[in-house]
């Protein structure tokens, strides 16, 4: 059984094939401004990678932000629905999913099933969501992939507080200025998004197994100060980005069970 | 504020809309469609209302009237006063007063224009209101506040002790209108002793008030009969909550806003009654015939809703509960809590409810004292979210009596109060049993986050936790 | 002795409050300036205004509360929650607004989580909105409920005779705070408005009888002094303020605060406790009528009134109203003081602000600095 | 006749002024560095390169912006709001509401009849008012943003912005383009949403004709007409020079006055 999960998110959009319980391949692309093209080139990209056609999947589903406008899938998941599924697949101990993508936040708790029981969404303030992470990345100049080793060299504490992306960027440019070194403001950074998720997933309450999944889960920075605020070990997954992917790829296999 | 927002009396521009709307109905088809082309926005929520029948004619019609009453108050020799919609207005049309009810101005404003309240909300804000208090009462305070409204004599409020944001605005627009102003303050504790009586003795000063600045004695024979009239409308409103209990419920999911919306508007006048009664004949017949109020039938979960609903956008929202065979089973701020209703029957909370002894003109100004607060909000929002009779208890207890399936909680940033423990309060539903959604959303202004978003969210909120 | 105000204004567990605490007895904790003193410290409690001071980051706040709160209760549940209070044998909520009054939920409910946060006594004052002869009973029967509470549960008798002198004490408190009042707004004041505040807070947060001591020598000194001036004179009014650092970058702009009308400040101490008569209804009613904030709806006018007042008996070059974001009490009244005061020529400036660690300085400054050059160039137009 | 100049170090662009006789004999903007004094330098620098001048040609400057207090060449500093009131007298004379919306902040000031300032006010906690918005969202819509103006002035029906948030609006955004609105009707949005924001300031302060715009958003002609048609008041173009330099031209102009050149 070939099936396949297409999650088109806001900055990346995400393929994974699976056959069977075995992830075959996958592919992750940055987003072009149509949901259907980003669609179409990620799904190919990953097919290459194994040298098959689309023709060779039996069954896809679509998730993320743009699930609702590509055409080839057979049906649509919330990416709630997906990261939990994903996670749980993964790891079967997960009761808690934190899921961080580029436009939000989520926390969601899955029971013995696998099924989602309580999930909430970051608050109204876009703070604590990996375009925030981004906009500073930018800012203060140097590589997305690079915060997670920057934060680590970190020897001193600062508190940033600014709950405003835009205003925290400006307040980031000020820390600069005042001559203050990179790493520490990258860790502070790191802290002050991981509170204010920590604060999320707590007001569902924390069970553990805790896995951390979405882009912002290769930050190893963000991993690590995310731990620290829950207090509780976070179980790492492998490819943490492309979970709401697998989770539809078998949410594609319950379809083609079903039909 | 936009210029040519200026040149019309805007509650006069509401009314010219309403009429318009009240008069569809007798019509041919061809008036009809004619009609409906002055009104373009407002064409969503006229066709919605008048769908659900006499009941939405008659609400229709009952809003204009309102409007009229209002728009020509001063030449019919009324005094006029602000006030909120938790006040009842029993009193004021007791005394000859118009009541300006701010929140149900602000939706009818939502229901009529593209922009909703926008630009008088953001108008408050430019004479110094803050912009993170509740857009409820903002929306059409804006237009008092621009002296585009009919002429104010007084502004009274009784939601000191329940909710700052909502007695702040009309403390405001006291202040900045420079007129007298009257609250009415509830202890943190809704019954006992001290608590009665701190009510009466509010409530008496109250009447002081206005008859201070209406110059006329509250007559209490009429006071009386509007009273007479209120507990007919009580046990009206009891029946139909009764009604909302079957499965399937026979109501549409309109309802329940026509009932409190008329209550707001006309508690203790005919036109509520009539209002009452159209909407029971529906659903006695639906009952009778084991009928779901749900557009096509078939009623597929029921919805509790722990706070308000969702205006903007011209009752999309209730649209999309309607199409989903979503059966909306009320909302807090929709419960009578006179003694005669069912939930206080149940569950015995007659300590606190309101009962009116209308035969016994001693008690009377007791009776209303007490229920003026018992009324929505002010009963339940007062003291500790998890206290006696307060938002937990009475949110849990409606939902298990209208067999709800999840609960919702909407309302507005500006309400520090819900927003203060609606955290807490989702933990202890969901504990409950009750799968619990908090909506981001702002129930009167759409900029805070559009009607696409509002929807996604809230039928992902349904498929994930596997409720549709 | 300045530095002890510093110390007591800069800390939350202080080194009074450490002493106290090392003696064995208790302190009580609340947040806001309704409750009476008096009372607790007539039974060897000490009173403990309950701050947000010094928070990093409120991960723990906004587990509990909403999105739309002031950040102020929010730091308080932060520092709760960080065991920073371990000092407390009790608190009292009250509703003083809607984001404090929650306070009382969301701290119980935090302690679910995390244990031992919440102390033993926990009161709801009910204090009421208004001022009547029936508000005044409400509030005597509840200052009643209150006494019982504590003696029942701290096993103590508010004892007349001890009540009473606790009235004097504080009224002598008040009286010297009344001449501290009076030095800072004279035409060079003694000491700045960052001083000035450090010595209002440590009121709050240490005996009373040290107090007073430090107090009277504090004022001794000042007379002596030199005193400040030139400086663009500022009188600072809106929400609760505990943080002298923000006093400091205001005042780093070339300005003096020279006065104020605050909840943590000048409202803390006006007007004496009657010592004739019954001294719990005297307290009820000093407590219930002294406190002129925008809670009190519908007394818009008289605190016009008071401010003007101010304003003029300091001398005052301009108004900064401050804000929390999500206070809609103080932030609708700078509006009207804004619309009311610019009228009569005195400068106004509003700013709405976090509460918090002081991260906007930036921001804040350029406006502080704007501001100072709008009166200057006033002051120039006039000479 | 001896040269001042201005130099306005914002977070996000750095501006300088070069004057002479009452005239701009040159200008630059730079995207600012990671250090205040760098791009100080080096905005400088561009600007005395146009005028073909050095650093001691200029008998006194005044720096601004985020960044004054870091500049090491200036002879004294002023406030952004001083700056941008004074700048926009010399640009429209007979101004008395001056409307600055730059990246990270708007302001809206009033001046008497002499040009004082009698009050001002800026935004305070949320971002979704300022230029840096419309960057945000140009960037989602795959546009420049000197290209947002004219897009929005084809717009037949433009979109309701929700507003509460720079990047919550933005995933509206994304939405919207995802449900194929057009991009105009999308853009019209965002200027209208932008416009409603500072209309509710400069009510603050009291609209009094004229009115001038100055700041970088003041080239975006959706915003500036969105504006007129909110307050209902006609906006003075700025002809004369780059709106965007405003605050460092005040700060040239201030230097003028130091001099005693002026009044
Ligand atoms: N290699 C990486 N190292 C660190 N962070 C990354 C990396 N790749 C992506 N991210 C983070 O992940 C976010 C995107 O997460 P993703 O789950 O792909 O979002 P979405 O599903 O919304 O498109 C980015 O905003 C960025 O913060
Ligand atoms: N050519 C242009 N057309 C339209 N808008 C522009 C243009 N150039 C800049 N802007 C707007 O101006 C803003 C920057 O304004 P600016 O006054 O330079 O800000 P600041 O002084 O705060 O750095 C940008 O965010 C952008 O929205
Ligand atoms: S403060 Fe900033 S991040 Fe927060 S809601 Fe506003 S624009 Fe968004
Ligand atoms: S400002 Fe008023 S309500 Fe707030 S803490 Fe002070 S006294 Fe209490
Ligand atoms: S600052 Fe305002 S909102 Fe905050 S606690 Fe005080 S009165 Fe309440």
């Amino acid at each position: 059984m070939i099936t396949a999960g297409c999650d088109v998110g806001s900055l990346t959009a995400k393929a994974v094939l699976m056959e069977g319980d075995e992830i075959r391949s996958f592919e992750v692309i940055r987003v072009y401004a149509s949901p259907e093209k980003s669609a179409r080139e990620v799904m190919e990209r990953m097919l290459s990678k194994v040298g098959m056609k689309f023709d060779d999947i039996e069954c896809c589903v679509g998730t993320g932000y743009g699930r609702k406008h590509i055409g080839f899938v057979k049906g649509v998941e919330s990416e709630i629905a997906c990261h939990a599924r994903g996670a749980f697949f993964m790891n079967p101990n997960v009761r808690t999913v934190i899921d961080i993508g580029g436009q939000d936040a989520k926390a969601i708790k899955v029971d013995q099933q696998g099924n989602v029981s309580r999930y909430v969404y970051n608050d109204k303030c876009a703070s604590g969501t990996g375009r925030f992470l981004e906009i500073i990345a930018d800012a203060l100049e140097v590589p997305l992939e690079k915060l997670g080793e920057l934060s680590k060299k970190s020897t001193e504490f600062y508190t940033l507080s600014n709950q405003c992306v835009i205003f925290a960027e400006t307040e980031i440019i000020s820390l600069v200025n005042d001559g203050k070194d990179i790493p520490d403001i990258v860790a502070a950074l790191h802290r002050a998004v991981a509170n204010r998720i920590a604060a999320l997933a707590k007001s569902i309450s924390v069970e553990t197994e805790v896995v951390m999944t979405g882009g912002v889960a290769k930050n190893e920075g963000m991993f690590e100060a995310l731990q620290q605020a829950l207090g509780v070990e976070i179980k790492s997954v492998p490819q943490p980005q492309i979970m709401g992917a697998i989770g539809a790829a078998l949410f594609a296999r319950d379809l083609l069970v079903r039909t | 504020m936009r210029k040519e927002l200026k040149e019309y009396k805007f509650d006069w521009m509401l009314l010219s809309c309403f009429s318009a709307a009240s008069k569809l109905q007798n019509g041919t088809e061809k008036e009809y469609q004619q009609m409906l082309r002055y009104i373009p926005y407002f064409r969503g929520v006229v066709e919605t209302v008048l769908s659900t029948g006499k009941p939405g004619q008659r609400f229709i019609e009952i809003c204009a009237k309102y409007l009229d009453n209002l728009v020509n108050a001063k030449e019919r020799g009324y005094h006029t006063a602000i006030t909120t919609f938790c006040f009842s207005p029993i009193i004021f049309y007791a005394m000859d007063i118009m009541p300006i009810c701010l929140e149900v101005m602000s939706v009818m404003l939502t229901f009529t224009y593209k922009r909703g309240s926008s630009d008088f909300l953001d108008f408050c804000n430019e004479v110094g209101f803050t912009e993170t208090s509740c857009s409820s009462q903002r929306g059409s305070l804006g237009a008092y506040l621009a002296g585009i409204g009919t002429d104010i004599d007084m502004i009274v409020t009784d939601t000191p002790g329940v909710c700052d944001t909502n007695a702040n605005a009309f403390a405001f627009a006291a202040s900045y209108l420079n007129k007298p102003f009257f609250q009415l303050d509830m202890p943190p504790d809704l019954t006992g002793n001290r608590s009665d009586e701190y009510h009466r003795e509010d409530y008496k000063a109250l009447i002081a008030f206005l008859e201070e600045h209406t110059g006329k004695k509250l007559d209490l024979d009429r006071l009386r009969e509007t009273l007479q009239e209120a507990e007919k409308q009580d046990a009206m409103i009891a029946e139909l909550e009764e009604l909302a209990r079957l499965v399937p419920n026979p109501l549409p999911v309109t309802y329940n806003f026509f009932v409190y919306a008329s209550r707001f508007l006309f508690a203790g006048m005919p036109e509520c009654t009539r209002v009452l009664e159209a909407m029971l004949e529906v659903g006695r017949k639906n009952a009778a015939e084991g009928k779901s109020g749900i557009s096509n039938g078939k009623e597929k979960v029921r919805s509790f809703f722990c706070y308000i609903d969702h205006y903007v956008q011209s009752l999309k929202f209730w649209q999309m509960l309607d199409e989903y065979g979503i059966c909306y089973q009320g909302n807090i701020l929709s419960r009578s809590w006179a003694s005669n209703a069912p939930h206080v029957k149940e569950y015995g909370t007659y300590e606190a409810a309101y009962t009116l002894h209308t035969d016994d003109l001693d008690k009377l100004i007791g009776d209303i004292a007490l229920l003026n607060s018992r009324m929505p909000m002010i009963k339940s929002i007062r003291g500790p979210y998890d206290a006696p009779h307060m938002w937990l208890q009475d949110t849990l207890s409606l939902a298990k009596m209208y067999k709800a399936d999840f609960i919702v909680y909407n309302g507005t940033p500006g309400c520090r109060n819900t927003w203060g423990m609606v955290k807490l309060l989702a933990r202890d539903t969901e504990k409950a049993g009750f799968p619990t959604y908090i909506m981001y959303a702002d129930a009167f202004d759409e900029r805070v986050q559009s009607w696409e978003t509002t929807r996604d969210r809230f039928l992902e909120f349904l498929t994930v936790r596997r409720l549709i | 002795m300045m530095d002890a105000f510093l110390h007591a204004a800069t800390s939350l567990e202080n080194d009074y409050v450490k002493k106290w605490k090392s003696a064995g007895k208790k302190i009580i904790g609340y947040t806001c300036s309704y409750v009476p003193d008096e009372i607790l410290h007539s039974v060897g409690i000490l009173p403990y205004r309950i701050r947000g001071y010094g928070v990093g980051d409120t991960a723990i706040g906004d587990t509990y509360f909403g999105p739309f709160i002031c950040s102020l209760p929010r730091c308080m549940l932060q520092l709760a929650g960080e065991r920073k209070f371990a000092f407390l044998d009790g608190i009292i909520i009250t509703p003083g607004c809607d984001s404090m009054r929650r306070l009382d939920e969301c701290w119980r409910k935090a302690n679910d989580d995390i244990q031992g946060i919440l102390p033993k006594f926990h009161f709801h004052y009910g204090v009421p909105h208004k001022y009547a002869d029936y508000t005044i009973k409400w509030f005597y029967d509840e200052t009643v409920r209150f006494v019982n509470a504590v003696e029942s549960h701290f096993n103590v008798r508010v004892d007349e005779e001890k009540l009473r002198n606790s009235i004097r004490l504080y009224n002598e408190s008040r009286k010297m705070l009344e001449e501290f009042e009076a030095l800072r707004c004279a035409e060079k004041p003694p000491f700045s408005g960052t001083e000035a505040l450090a010595v209002i807070i440590s009121g709050c947060a240490m005996p009373r009888e040290e107090y007073n001591a430090l107090l009277k020598n504090f004022l001794e000194e000042s007379k002596a002094l030199q005193g400040i001036k030139n400086r663009i004179r500022l009188m600072l009014v809106g929400s609760a303020n505990d943080d002298i650092e923000l006093v400091r970058v205001i005042e780093e702009s070339g300005a003096l605060v020279v006065a104020d009308n605050l909840c943590f400040g000048a409202r803390l101490y006006e007007d004496l406790v009657e010592e004739q008569g019954d001294p719990v209804f005297n307290l009820a009613k000093r407590y219930l009528a002294h406190n002129e904030c925008p809670r009190r709806y519908g007394d818009y006018k008289k605190r016009l009134a008071i401010l003007r007042e101010k304003a003029h008996r300091a001398r005052v070059d301009g108004v900064i109203l401050q804000n929390i974001r999500f206070c809609d009490l103080h932030g609708a009244e700078n509006g009207l003081f804004e619309r009311d005061l610019e009228k009569e020529g005195i400068p106004c400036m509003r700013i709405e602000r976090e509460y918090g660690p002081l991260v906007e300085k930036g921001r804040l400054k350029m406006r502080v600095d704007a501001f100072v050059e709008r009166i200057r160039q006033k002051r120039r137009e006039i000479a | 006749m001896r040269i001042v100049a201005g130099c306005d170090v914002g977070s996000l662009t750095s501006k300088a002024v070069i004057m002479s006789d009452g005239k701009i004999i040159a200008s630059s903007i730079i995207k600012s560095k990671a250090r205040p004094w760098e791009s100080a330098e080096s905005v400088m620098n561009e600007a005395l390169q146009k005028a073909q001048i050095s650093m001691n040609n200029i008998a006194f400057c005044v720096g601004t912006g985020y960044g004054r207090e870091k500049i090491p060449f200036v002879n004294e500093i002023s406030s952004e709001i001083a700056c941008h009131a004074k700048a926009a007298r010399w640009l429209i004379p007979n101004a008395r509401t001056v409307i600055d919306i730059g990246g990270q902040d708007c302001k809206a000031i009033k001046l008497d009849e002499k040009g004082n300032m009698v009050k001002f006010i800026t935004n305070d906690k949320c971002a979704s008012g300022t230029g840096r918005f419309l960057e945000v969202m140009a960037k989602v819509l795959g546009v420049g943003v000197d290209q947002l103006g004219e897009l929005s002035s084809k717009s037949k029906n433009p979109i309701t912005c929700a507003t509460a948030c720079t990047v919550w609006a933005q995933a509206d955004v994304i939405q919207h383009i995802n449900d194929g609105v057009p991009i105009e009707d999308i853009a019209a949005g965002i200027n209208t949403a932008m416009a409603a924001r500072m209309s509710v300031l400069a009510g603050n302060i009291g609209v009094e004709r004229e009115v001038c715009m100055t700041g970088g958003v003041a080239k975006n002609e959706g915003v500036v007409q969105a504006l007129e048609k909110i307050l209902g008041v006609k906006i003075r173009r700025i002809r004369n020079a780059d709106p965007q330099i405003a605050g460092a031209l005040g700060a040239a102009l201030i230097a003028k006055e130091k001099l005693g050149e002026d009044k």
